[in-house]
């Protein structure tokens, strides 16, 4: 791993001003995923890429989030774990930034500059394949307008053809035609998530609830042993801190990733509030191709 | 126009329509009176011939069309026998895809799931003998086009049932065929 | 073989295919040095383009063929039944970016490098014959794909090879290569 930076983070109190009343008021162009979005941002304040006022940029990244999270359109889980991921290591440098200046000395600082270069070469090389996509564009645009040659052979020539080579087997055969027969019109949309239906966090609350007052006492493990899949184990998860929040349970857990205990402290009967703050409908928005 | 202006745009279509093209057409299209067209290219065939050109254009069934030139004959020749021109290209693969799978079909149906316009291709396929007219469709009265047993030996194949069927991630055949026909309509 | 021969030659072999031809087919047949054919078919090029001709030559995607001239465009247009495909998207595009330089590449990779899921990108990528798939990954059993032909011809370049290097695109800091290639793999 090379120590050179690839970013010199300078932040300026104008940068930030400007990020903050621009972040608001100016709208983006449409943009597919944390980098494409990072990128506008860089270059809606005109700052190399290499020299970002990171500062800047991170508020108005968290900024537009939070802006996404309340829109109505909502966030799949997917696509919001993408944009987090981003933005925790934005924050990260952040935060160091804000940190008297010293040497790189310890173990966390080195992890830091190392999670830094990771994030800005892999914002590079996105800006360069965008580059190029605008590159392709120009070329197709270009290339629509030439229209080649296509003409039968002519009849006197035709007759001295040697005989025909398909020069595919019956199974590459069937491939073309199933590429040409495929309607090239129709939008490709993943269903993928149709399949499986909204675990609600109210109800997987009100059974935990219920399996705690009985047994008092569980672990983590117990209490999702019967999740029929990753959906219900997180809405159960969520439920819980959900009743830790009401003050009805208590977590233990003895060591670092070991097994998490869950303690009832609440009363033996009467309803808990579970707020429903997960259960909010959420569209997906995948990125489908209109085409 | 010019008369520079005009041979360019004779150029143009002439050069990538298939089959022989009217004056009046290219009248039509260019927007000049057609006895202009009609001069241009007698001057613009004139000019091939001076310039001692591999092509020359000439007037064929009501129409023009470019032609290699006779005298290049043997080397036209030998390149077709070469064997360079025995496979297919890619479109007269894919023209003839559609084909096997979808026969009888017209020409403008094929040419709708393609995107693209299969005359020449169409001919050529053809000529070598693996595709075949099949009669008419009953309303249009568009000729149908079917595949020969020609290609089925080509292929290695007994008859048409024994094509590879279509993946399954293909829409079924009626759902495909009412879209095909939105497309074609 | 003087030049204006050789012209002669090419322009009457190039007027009857029907696909690209490439430079050694059109020596083998002309029975002149590959180079020489080369030559020939540049300044060939550079003379259609200084006359003003309607069509032109090109070589795309491995050969040479005959195309009507981009200027003409709107005039070929009526006649050509072009196929009108729907443009694709910016997020199709920067997929085929990367696809066209990392190939063979998984979809997860792609994925990596977009920092979004591109399923449903490649799906269209593939359908529209600019993508297919190439074997699969050693490891993990990952489909791999690569682009086609099509994309070549789609995007006027002779080969892979002809595509502009991506290095002037990404700054030059010491350390980034190294650093892209832990990334990527």
């Amino acid at each position: 791993m090379s120590q050179k930076n690839l970013s010199t983070a300078q932040v300026t109190p104008a940068s930030i001003t400007d990020g903050r009343v621009a972040g608001f008021s100016l709208h983006l162009s449409n943009f597919d995923g944390p980098f494409d979005l990072l990128l506008q941002l860089i270059s809606k304040h005109k700052m190399d890429i290499t020299e970002v006022a990171l500062g800047a940029v991170t508020d108005e990244f968290i900024a537009y989030i939070k802006q996404l999270e309340n829109a109505e359109s909502g966030w799949d889980l997917d696509k919001t774990t993408e944009f987090l991921v981003v933005a925790a290591t934005l924050l990260d440098l952040k935060a160091a930034k804000l940190l008297p200046s010293g040497q790189v000395d310890d173990e966390a600082d080195l992890a830091l500059l190392e999670a830094r270069d990771l994030l800005f070469a892999r914002l590079l090389q996105y800006r360069a394949f965008k580059e190029i996509a605008s590159i392709f564009t120009e070329r197709i645009d270009r290339e629509d307008k030439s229209f080649a040659r296509l003409v039968a052979l002519e009849p006197h020539l035709a007759q001295l053809l040697p005989e025909v080579l398909i020069g595919v087997g019956a199974q590459r055969f069937a491939a073309i035609a199933n590429r040409v027969l495929t309607p090239k019109t129709s939008p490709v949309f993943s269903i993928d998530h149709l399949h499986q239906p909204t675990v609600s966090v109210a109800e997987q609350a009100s059974k935990i609830v219920e399996q705690l007052r009985r047994t008092g006492r569980m672990t983590f493990r117990g209490l999702t042993a019967d999740a029929e899949n990753t959906v219900v184990v997180i809405a159960r998860f969520l439920a819980l801190l959900e009743l830790y929040k009401e003050g009805v349970i208590r977590f233990e857990q003895m060591i670092s990733l070991g097994e998490l205990q869950i303690t009832w402290v609440g009363s033996a009967q009467g309803e808990v509030r579970v707020s429903d703050e997960f259960d909010v409908p959420v569209q997906t928005i995948d990125e489908t191709d209109n085409v | 126009m010019s008369e520079v202006e005009l041979h360019r745009c004779l150029e143009a279509i002439l050069m990538v329509v298939d089959g022989p093209v009217s004056e009046l057409v290219l009248a039509q299209i260019i927007e000049a009176p057609t006895d202009e067209i009609s001069a241009a290219l007698l001057s613009l065939t004139a000019k091939y011939e001076s310039e001692q050109r591999g092509f020359e254009l000439r007037q064929v069934s009501g129409g023009w069309r470019y032609y290699s030139h006779p005298e290049m004959a043997p080397l036209v020749e030998k390149f077709v026998l070469d064997g360079q021109q025995a496979k297919l290209t890619q479109a007269a693969l894919e023209t003839l895809a559609v084909i096997a799978y979808r026969q009888p079909v017209s020409r403008a149906r094929v040419s709708a799931i393609r995107g693209v316009n299969v005359e020449a291709v169409m001919k050529t396929l053809v000529n070598r003998g693996l595709v075949e007219e099949a009669g008419v469709e009953g309303e249009s009265g568009a000729i149908l086009y079917q595949t020969t047993s020609f290609f089925l030996e080509k292929l290695g194949l007994n008859s048409i049932a024994d094509l590879p069927a279509l993946a399954p991630f293909l829409p079924d055949i009626d759902g495909l065929d009412e879209l095909l026909s939105t497309l074609t309509d």
